[in-house]
């Protein structure tokens, strides 16, 4: 066992650090570097071989050997200098990947490149309004017609969905077909008059997701990701790409150093939050928590690392759950600590009050947090469907009665 | 023996609950929540004609002289229903005229308060969650009050605010006084507006039993709190069964699904004995003076706290839907944390308790 | 509401506790009496008609009109003074009721007075190790022949099996029905060569249980109570009665009592734990539950006295499922509190040496209890089939997926 | 970087997990739990041979030098196996030896200690929780000790007992010294014997470095509590799983129960990551000092606590047969117990991370 990252990582380290100190404009304090800088500094780190690094040059990637280590060391270095690794988005995250894998050559060629260069911005298309976690049961309908897809239907939970240029998702294109069967994997421009979007406003005030009504929206046959009625599978890719996204251990840590500071500076019964012992107490049962999933961050980083996934495959499947349970149990305890102003105030209001409950992870007061926390549980799974992955994959338990496969 | 509603109480709930489902149907909770302002001056009218105004108010002044037991029924069903509005504030504000007003002013006040034409409000907290008068700057002198209030409920359509002063006093300040100004606060629940009060020199008099009426004052607003959240949270509960009927996954009605049916049995099996907590602590502010105060405190912690926890619970049960804006569940959700939070949290009035106990 | 009981109901408890100063032998202290002085103490009870109130005279009982008020009564004074209440155990509580309900006039007079009497003990003959809460699985089967019952199979959960002379339960006499429809209840003396009684260690060392197995185990065929393969039906009679006796608030009162006093008694952190802000709160959290239980079942008792319990359904479907997961929580926490020797202690070596633990309810130490809270929760329908019958009966959800009725 | 096992630490887990199952499988472990001490010569021996007694000793005294992570990962396969006997005394005397032992006194011992020749065991707590040397009071005069220790494992068959004096001292007892006397105490566990001491002038030597040794001791002695309570815990999980697949219930096996099923994944989410924070831990112990001491106790307070639960659960999800003395489950259920309050319970430690981190 070996927790140091070793002289070669290290000097890598170094290396990024010095990149990042030279090159990235907004390094020391600077202004928030325009579109053309963000550009040219990722052309830039494209080049040095930091982003994109699973990704062919020919496609506009810088073509690295996987590293898990040398990935987690340029996720904490672009993280803290606040530099972006890549265009964020669906796009590079989950799109990309699935072109790689089951992409023509032509669309490979068509939208990787300018993907990753932010040209083309993309929107998901999964979620629908009657499907939920049970997406096999989708009803929105592509059919042929003439050299064209013929789109009707509705689909929910779309992030960014005005911004995109693009939207990938599946769509019903063989009706007769049970369930799965009958889905493919189909790629849809977004600017046409068959598409409207409409925001969806959360509990929160802000409007982070939408809906997407198709009302005859068309897109070429060719744009079709796979064989007709492999979009399921098609679809898994990049499945596993969001599952691993949600529940990055860096949050939870930033959450958990905030609690401290904040009931460092709250009262309790007329003393000082943190002098109280059931506060005390309740802080390190919450760490235990965190500090499990910190260093299980470690063991799965280091089995990826060195090819031994296999050992860490149930630990990586409760990610999610564990995560986003756990970040209630924190927000609730801090939500408990907050004086009554902060608790009473609106999400936007508490945002300029709680100063204390910042971090680049987290935006927002801890009453914002409180709300948002139950968007993290829901979304890509609620946590029985989690509890449900965890006891059928995990545990080996059968599938549960008169469920449908 | 009885601890039970008498056919009264049982007839108050049902006319209420009939009189909300016609006034208040939830479009119009959700009308209240979205506009500017929560105080919607029709369903005033409406609420003060069916007596909702002055229920513990004499019934020479126009009140229907009911105990708080009746008042906390009726907020049970106005937590039910989301109404909007300043209900709780006016209530208390009646209350402090009745318990620490000197005749001229309850006569002045009570029959105004009680026919709805005038509405109270109680500005108590001060800054750092001070609900207590230990803990309040507020001063009265020479007929005027000087001070700083927090989360003052409907503050800008109050005729007559009751201002809780260091020490324990109270002092009467009315709409418009010289020297008073709102600020606006934006609020997490939309369907009761709150706002600081800034008072500088405002003209007010002196209630002459507000010291020994502050303890009164703070239960009663701990009863009809925790009334409110086990409405609201029986509500949410009743909601989440209804969609969860509906709503169909893999084919099978999600109510259906073990996992989910016995989330929906925890809950209820959670909150339903507590009602019996919040009738005894009503009960107890009448009739048992020596339990009247823990027991309203016991009731609040236990009983707002339950409610949160199943409108966070029912919120995941619904799924991406419940996370929405047009889902109604956030309404009552954002209820429940103000009832939590307004006179203090649950970890503040445990501590009372405890302390109550002589622990 | 008027939480007095009325001066009706007030002279009524004065009498009782006059009568009981009077006549209960260790009334003021004195010497556990003897058995011929308690059944001359249970004469004179019935006599005055505060035991077996509900039961007529003819059969032994005091034929008294149903008052839920009288009858809190009599239990609060009778157990305060350690006085019976009548011959504790299954058969009076359990099946003297049925036999009233659903027995023959000759089975009434012959089972009924000696078991009120104490002349005939019972044991309940339910479940079998391989039916659980799954009643309508059993698998003993009683066979007639000639002008008996031939009964082969095997019952577990018997408490006091080894000290009862009679057994009621349910039995399979009709194979070729289905579940329930097979089912018939029958009587069947403990005492002979064809039944075996074999005590069932707990977890907790002491033996409560039994195990019986019956090989040509027999019994008249005028032992069936009502009519062959209604069994069923008739059990249910005494099943509530098992459901309501389970969760007496007085007991989690008592408890709770003795958890602040341990909590006065305990030291954490070098200081007294009451002192601790935490444990105050904590105390105060379960106190809510305590009174809410406490006061539902006042609501309920006067909701049974004035003839609606309509209206309490509910909470009563409730109570078992409340208690016993508040009793685990309140155990939980005083084992928290207790110190190291008595945390490590085995159950037996507890019970002398925890004496604030001690209530007449709760005997043992705390580790006694915590571990003994698991049997509460498990008789009778553990806590899933509690969220069933909750959910079901109360909520009215549906019921589960491929349940078979 | 590389937070895993190595090849050989994999081994040694395969290789004690065959042993376990080869010479202590749960029919020997039951045997032992009734049987009247918990020490079994022949297991002993067998556990001896495979080196199990000197893991972490000098190899120049037949023990295998490695570091504490392999000794935890010992640990948590013997808490699967619930396998009984002198171990974590033995290892924990085998440690203060190391650590505090003059030359002298190691060579004198530690050959013994490593081939299991000798039994070695500690007596640290006195009455009331004391689990500190701040809170001590036996004391070493004159080559004697006296005082009273409590819960003093396998003292009845210890050759070798190191004692914890008053301020952080260790001394060295011998079986059957004079002034010695063993007080039976009937212990929760049947698989780890407990005993009380009563030390009247007992000839003791002392341990040099014992002061300086007491955290090493203590830190040691968490993570192997830790490690045996996440082995013990999981082979709960996986004896209910294989149990509740075999029961039918209403047809159906019950595992197929959505909320047992669910009930099941949530008692593993909350298990399984931990088993990285007694790696860590163990790490630390050897290779990051400044961290050593708050992980130590934070890995034996979050764990412990969560294989305690994670007994409770599962005992009721088998139904009445898990109450039952025959059924395997209170063997592992009062093993995390002992697991629990050995050394101090998690609230013990819980506030010393807090002190720890300044708070």
């Amino acid at each position: 066992m070996d927790l140091s990252f070793g002289p070669e990582h290290e000097r890598f380290r170094e290396e990024v650090r010095e990149f990042l100190a030279e090159h990235w404009p907004a390094g020391d304090g600077g202004p928030p570097p325009g579109a053309g800088q963000e550009a040219s500094f990722r052309a830039l780190a494209i080049e040095r071989g930091y982003v994109y690094r699973r990704i062919p040059r020919r496609y506009g990637g810088s073509e690295q050997p996987a590293d898990p280590l040398r990935e987690d060391i340029l996720r904490r270095e672009f993280f803290a200098a606040g530099a972006p690794l890549g265009i964020p988005g669906v796009g590079p995250a989950m799109l990309v990947p699935t072109l790689l894998e089951h992409g023509s050559e032509e669309q490979r060629e068509e939208f990787v490149a300018p993907t990753l260069r932010g040209e083309i911005r993309w929107c998901q298309g999964y979620s629908e309004p009657g499907s939920g976690s049970d997406l096999a049961s989708l009803q929105t309908r592509a059919e042929p017609d003439g050299d064209e897809w013929v789109v009707n239907g509705h689909k929910i939970w779309t992030s960014s969905a005005h911004l995109a240029d693009w939207m990938f998702g599946l769509f019903r294109t063989e009706p007769g077909e049970p369930r799965h069967a009958g889905i493919s994997y189909l790629l849809l421009p977004m600017r046409q008059p068959g598409v409207e979007v409409r925001p969806l406003r959360q509990m929160t005030g802000t409007a982070e997701f939408n809906e997407v009504f198709f009302d005859d929206a068309r897109t070429p046959l060719r744009n079709i990701v796979g064989r007709r009625g492999q979009g399921w599978k098609v679809s898994r890719t990049t499945l596993v790409h969001e599952r691993n996204m949600i529940g990055d251990p860096a949050r939870v840590q930033n959450l958990f150093s905030d609690l401290v500071e904040l009931a460092r500076g709250a009262r309790l019964g007329g003393r000082p939050a943190l002098e109280d012992g059931g506060v005390r107490r309740r802080l390190v049962e919450l760490e235990g928590y965190v500090r499990a999933q910190q260093y299980s961050g470690y063991r799965q980083l280091s089995a990826t690392a060195h090819g031994r996934e296999d050992r860490t495959r149930l630990p990586t499947l409760m990610n999610k759950l564990y995560t986003t349970e756990l970040v209630k149990r924190l927000l609730e305890f801090g939500y408990d600590l907050i004086d009554s102003d902060e608790s009473l105030a609106a999400p936007d209001e508490n945002d300029a009050r709680a100063r204390l409950a910042r971090s680049a992870n987290y935006p927002g007061g801890w009453t914002t947090q409180y709300l948002y926390a139950h968007g993290a549980s829901i979304a890509g799974g609620s946590p029985n469907i989690q509890r449900n992955i965890i006891g059928e994959r995990g545990l080996g338990l059968p599938r549960d009665l008169r469920q449908t496969p | 023996m009885d601890f039970g509603l008498s056919e009264e109480q049982e007839l108050l709930q049902e006319t209420l609950r009939d009189f909300v489902a016609r006034e208040c149907p939830p479009a119009r909770v959700r009308e209240r929540f979205e506009a500017d302002g929560a105080h919607d001056p029709a369903l005033w009218s409406a609420m003060a004609e069916v007596g909702l105004c002055g229920l513990c108010l004499p019934e020479d002044c126009g009140g229907a002289q009911l105990e708080l037991l009746d008042l906390a029924l009726a907020a049970e069903v106005l937590g039910e229903g989301g109404v909007p509005g300043p209900f709780l504030g006016h209530a208390l504000a009646g209350l402090a005229l009745l318990h620490a007003g000197s005749e001229e002013q309850r006569w002045r006040w009570l029959p105004r308060l009680a026919s709805g034409e005038a509405i109270g409000s109680v500005a108590l907290a001060e800054p750092d969650s001070a609900w207590e008068p230990e803990r309040w700057a507020a001063r009265l002198l020479e007929g005027r009050v000087g001070g700083a209030k927090r989360l003052v409920p409907h503050a800008a359509v109050a005729d007559l605010i009751v201002v809780g002063l260091a020490g324990g006093g109270m002092a009467l300040v009315e709409r418009g006084a010289e020297g008073l100004s709102v600020e606006p606060f934006a609020g997490v629940d939309g369907t009761r507006d709150l706002a600081g009060l800034c008072l500088d020199a405002v003209p007010a008099e002196a209630l002459p039993g507000g010291s020994e009426a502050w303890p009164r004052l703070r239960d009663a607003g701990l009863v009809l709190l925790a009334a409110d959240s086990f409405g609201s949270a029986w509500k949410l509960i009743r909601d989440t069964i209804d969609y969860l009927g509906t709503r169909r996954q893999f084919g099978t009605p999600l109510v259906q699904f073990q996992s989910v049916k016995h989330q929906l049995a925890d809950l209820a099996t959670e909150l339903e004995p507590a009602r019996s907590l919040y009738w005894y602590a009503a009960h107890a502010f009448d009739h048992i003076p020596a339990e009247a105060e823990r027991s309203a405190a016991l009731a609040k912690a236990h009983i707002t706290d339950r409610a949160l926890h199943v409108a966070r619970e029912v919120l995941e049960l619904h799924g991406g839907i419940g996370f929405t804006w047009e889902c109604d569940v956030h309404l009552w959700y954002k209820r429940a944390m103000w009832n939590r939070a307004f006179l203090g949290g649950p970890d503040h009035h445990r501590e009372r308790c405890a302390r109550l106990a002589g622990w």
